[in-house]
């Protein structure tokens, strides 16, 4: 049991997973010898040489679709975007063929594979470096869509990224990259890919969120119930796709009312189907209208903006009050 | 210092052994035993036998779009003539000669032409990755199995097969780049069928040739006569020994001609000359490949007629294979069906149950759909 | 006025335009002397040469890159991406660039460009050929999303997109290129973007849908009068971004319920938004959960298989029963 | 016909005619003022300076995240050098020197590197195109201008830069292949600094050099001293006309040097050694040019304190400038706010004006955010 920060749980992931298969190899733009820009694949090129841990040329297609390749062949190549703002130029290799190989060639083919990339906002960084397009991953079918919100639950969903079957895009929040230190174990730990976390408990509300704005509905909630009195049910999502409806509608059966908070631009996005999932399936529960508490619908902001522009605590209070006195 | 070339400068080479008049150069005349060479000609023949029969399959409405590959078969055949079963095989859209001598059934090759998803699944021990249809995407996965391949330490040698039109697109850039930086065994064979559908090579590139796209790669890069089996083989021999060897990949231009429509829902008089169809019918690769046999008297009889009856009994399996059951649609989607799909296949189990529903997915041949007709263009 | 089919709507509309306003250039895959694979562009090339309509090298993303670079300059380009499978070559282009221009500069540039796509089921064609991508590019802000029902919509609404001052992604569906004929006028007509069509009135349930499914939407709608006395209100939505969520909210406070019909994958797709967008805005008049008809959650299915896939008349009569039963 | 090299080769051209000894090929000395060598000199120095002046802001937490161009001054002065006003320039992420001489002012550029949007507003009348981070992304773009360039009839040439990195996207490759076809008139400059980041150029193409890339696509392709700013404005120059000349693109690869960091994120003793760097620093091009025109007699006195002067006077007109207003966020998505904009700008004005509210928008320079330091890589 070590405390380790974001960056620091999702290295040992990738070192101990790497330890136990020599089919998993590493490929990215300067995750060999740098170590990676946030330092997340430190010491594997080192301890695993330049053929297990890639530096590629920067082309993010061809990493993605030599990934591909490798899977097909039988390795399970863990690839990296440096940004997600730069994952586009691989979006074609993810949605014609990484989600695809296993229906093209009818269960003879698939890509075990992780297209990891680190998203969102917090590191004052310019242009294509502070955005979230998770939607974008969320809604190609074949495909698996994680994201974690701490240290521990960032290894343990690597591990079983890397252990899953099919091709899962991985997003670390780069706020959370060194926001805070967990205990994480020693021992391998994997947690199910599709699994929502129930991370409070509660009757009155549910605060739906992920990634790095899951603290932000943490705090909510723990003011709410010590200034307000009122227990919010608090959920991290964890795995956007395929999304665990069961729990979200459980929730919402019970409290009646839901308050979704994401980093990415509102409309067409996540907080969607999240929202029209619950009224599927807890329509006759729900007090009030699903509230989503989200970024503007504008393309970036630059750094200077961001606060303004990124979910924080005051905001999902205010949409939390509302959605109580509804 | 000063202004100066470069030395060593940049070359790329020519091949050709068997040209359109006959003429053969016997000193690169390649070895190979006159039970292959009939067996080349045997494929070659194959794939332009069943193309004929694909397009007037697809004209009754029993298959859909379909790319015939009518004067490109020595390029194909002589090219994957000089892998191993243990290599690897990636084609385009545009291979079925090759494709068929690889091992995939003439059945599947119809069925996936008739949008069955049955048809694109290679069997288990097959190395063959299924048709890609965006065109170039398949090379950065060619270049991923060479590498892993180099990795694990396996004898192997990957072929991938691509157009002229596919060298515009960037994924043939990244392609050969890595395959470049890693220096992995792959022979990269690029059938210059002089148009990408409508766009003649001019206008696809400023370049004098495609083999030269080679050298800002580092790689060799050659160019051959595409029509001449001999040639395509000598070449791709000689590449596929190399990467075998270590000693990296190759760019092959194929310099060749599509006699054919691009597809199926494609007009190319819209588009190209008759004449310059007729002037590369006298170069028709099948045609120069016979008479060098019939000289050595290596070109058996009745061998249409075998041929076409292989075809005619795969089409009769084709149609007698079952419906395509619509439910195993949500079998591949991933490993394990998450609840949502569970549910949605639940769904349509009850649709297709109940009265209202739509026949269990289309009997094949199935019928041309509301508005469409069998013209040379796509249409609903 | 002629009957037209939308082909040749589309193809009136781009001609029209063109001899109005020499900064309009036609760019794409056999955009010219082969007039288009589906012959939106036929003729364009005789009439304006090839400069103006131009027969582009097989690369999507310098497709939508040059033609934002012709945009930057003050051109108007018009660029077709052969099958929306193949869009997101350039998908990065249109995402990082075409879309922020105008934010990233500040207002100094701007993308006036047209990216034309054909999508969607119905021409017996091979994987990449039937999908419904509108999902990827209503999320993006900065970019705006049309899609016609009809000749005559597609018509006014490809010349309206022409002279936006933004970026417009205009997806054509395959289905509808030949299926029927329409009057169109002479002169030239325009359609406002942003702004949906009720194309039926009715007080009992609202229909929503787009593209080629509208036609599904309003056989169903006459079936449910016809047999069940039942009024539908459809909506043609015309424009998905910027979404007009106040006539979807109008109706549905009206109706009470609704269905909403799509052929694009049902998670995390544009129902999902479409259904959240109501609920945010009519929360108190609704009756029943909204539905949502839409294609499974696969990547492809073989056109063997697609109608079992692909939303019809008697789902979309299924799920309205359901709704008004509710 | 049979196996043969095809004539002509290929070649391409290397130019240096200052080198790092002070040599000079006479021969080859491009005729340039007085005048405008001072002028010359004065913008690398420009460069340089506020370059590091950068970086420093960068440390106290007054900028964000910077990429330095310390040893590339030559490449970028020498090349935008031959531009006229009316010429388009498309610059990457890694070109102050450049932007300055197009006309950029300095505190635009700091508002830009401290996040704040107006940074990235050019001139109405400059015809530039504000900092591209993607890499290669805006090849196409500049090709495109290129292209309604020529189509206007305008007498008009573009310049685009880009590292050496970049030329292995997919986006270079297809923008180099469409000015081919299209013979636009377009100048590649391509900044060969050795490294992308961490990579170094051996690891990023298997090519002897980069120039030579310009052969895949028919283009003419030269490698010069990217640090010798005579031979780089030589061969820029050359470029210029021959694309204004109606003669199509001209790719050139300046071999220069990052000295500094990648950017100011990044460390670059993981990857290279010290020994390295001072090679390159003997190389240095300004101090190469400095002696050049000391021999010239054309060193001015106090020019480092003159452009000293210069920036820090822009620094404190950036430090004066209004905080940024979050509500303007909305104003440029689209030419017209529709509705949900207005709504969610509305809904931001409400907040904004409340008790809880966050401060408007962060006054600059501002604070470093929770658990950032000024390190040398990316932390939250
Ligand atoms: C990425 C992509 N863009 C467009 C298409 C549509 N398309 C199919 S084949 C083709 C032309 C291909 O030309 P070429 O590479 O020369 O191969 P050929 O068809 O001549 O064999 C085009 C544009 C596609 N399949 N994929
Ligand atoms: C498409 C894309 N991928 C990755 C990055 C992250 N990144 C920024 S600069 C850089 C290296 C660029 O190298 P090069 O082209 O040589 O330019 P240099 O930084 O040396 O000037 C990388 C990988 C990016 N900005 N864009
Ligand atoms: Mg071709
Ligand atoms: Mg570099």
């Amino acid at each position: 049991m070590a405390k380790l920060n974001m960056v620091k749980a999702l290295n040992l992931a990738l070192l101990q997973e790497m330890e136990r298969d020599e089919d998993i190899v590493v490929i990215g733009e300067d995750v060999g010898v740098d170590g990676g820009v946030f330092r997340v694949t430190e010491d594997l090129h080192r301890k695993f040489g330049g053929k297990r841990v890639i530096d590629s040329p920067l082309a993010e297609a061809a990493i993605v679709g030599t990934s591909i390749g490798m899977a097909l062949y039988g390795l399970k190549p863990v690839c990296e975007i440096q940004f997600s703002g730069f994952s586009f130029q691989g979006f074609h290799q993810i949605e014609n063929h990484a989600a695809r190989y296993r229906m093209r060639s009818q269960g003879r083919f698939h890509c075990q594979m992780v297209v990891r990339m680190p998203y969102g906002g917090g590191v004052r960084a310019l242009e294509h470096h502070s955005e979230s397009e998770e939607q974008f991953y969320a809604h190609i079918p074949g495909l698996k869509m994680v994201i974690p919100s701490g240290p521990r639950n960032a290894r343990a969903l690597l591990v079983s990224a890397i252990r899953d079957p099919d091709p899962v895009v991985f997003f670390e929040a780069k706020g959370l990259y060194h926001a805070a230190r967990e205990d994480v174990p020693d021992e391998i730990e994997t947690l199910p890919i599709g699994r929502a976390h129930v991370v409070r408990e509660g009757a009155d509300l549910t605060v739906i969120s992920y990634g790095a704005m899951l603290r932000v509905a943490r705090e909510a909630a723990e003011t709410l119930a010590a200034e307000n009195g009122v227990e919010c049910e608090v959920i991290d999502v964890l795995t956007l796709s395929p999304l665990d409806r069961e729990t979200l509608v459980a929730s919402v059966r019970k409290t009646g009312r839901a308050v979704i908070v994401h980093e990415a631009p509102r409309s067409f996005g996540p907080g969607a189907e999240i929202a029209t999932s619950i009224m599927e399936g807890a329509f006759l529960s729900l007090e009030a209208p699903i509230r989503r508490v989200t970024a503007g619908d504008v393309p970036f902001v630059g750094f200077a903006r961001e606060r303004a522009n990124v979910p924080d605590v005051a905001r999902v209070l205010a949409a939390a009050r509302d959605t109580l006195a509804y | 210092m000063p202004r100066k070339v470069l030395e060593p400068r940049f070359s790329v080479e020519y091949l050709s052994i068997l040209d359109s008049d006959g003429n053969l150069d016997a000193a690169l005349e390649p070895e190979i035993s006159p039970e292959q060479l009939q067996t080349l000609y045997r494929a070659m023949l194959l794939g332009r036998r069943l193309d004929e029969r694909m397009v007037r399959l697809q004209r009754q409405g029993r298959v859909g779009t379909f790319a015939p590959i009518k004067g490109q078969e020595a390029s194909q055949m002589g090219s994957v003539f000089s892998l191993r079963r243990t290599d690897w095989m990636v084609p385009s859209f545009r291979e079925t000669a090759a494709m068929l001598w690889r091992g995939w059934p003439i059945e599947k090759l119809l069925l996936f032409f008739a949008g069955h998803l049955e048809g694109g699944q290679p069997a288990p021990d097959q190395r063959d990755l299924p048709i890609t249809i965006p065109v170039a995407t398949q090379l950065p996965h060619a270049v991923g199995l060479a590498y892993a391949a180099q990795y694990r330490g396996d004898d192997v040698v990957v072929m991938a097969f691509f157009g002229d039109g596919a060298t515009s697109e960037g994924d043939f850039h990244e392609a050969l780049n890595f395959a470049g930086v890693w220096h992995v065994p792959i022979v990269f064979v690029c059938q210059n069928n002089q148009w990408a559908i409508s766009v003649p090579i001019k206008k696809q590139t400023h370049s004098r040739t495609l083999a030269q796209k080679a050298l800002a790669y580092g790689l060799p890069g050659i160019q051959v006569d595409g029509n001449d089996v001999l040639a395509v083989y000598a070449a791709s021999r000689d590449a596929v020994e190399q990467a075998r060897a270590g000693d990296g990949p190759t760019l092959i231009e194929c310099v060749t001609y599509r006699l054919g429509v691009h597809t199926t829902a494609d007009d190319p008089t819209k588009y190209r000359s008759e004449e310059e169809v007729q002037e590369w019918e006298r170069k028709d690769p099948l045609t120069r490949f016979a008479a060098y046999l019939q000289k050595k008297n290596l070109l058996p009889e009745g061998l249409e007629q075998e041929v076409d009856a292989e075809i005619a009994a795969a089409v009769t399996r084709f149609e007698a294979a079952a419906a395509a059951d619509p439910l195993r649609m949500f079998d591949h989607v991933y490993a394990e069906p998450p609840p949502h799909l569970v549910a949605q296949r639940e769904e349509m189990r009850e649709r297709l149950r109940s009265d209202n529903a739509p026949p269990e997915g289309e009997p094949h041949p199935s019928p041309p759909m509301r508005g469409q007709r069998s013209t040379s263009r796509w249409r609903n």
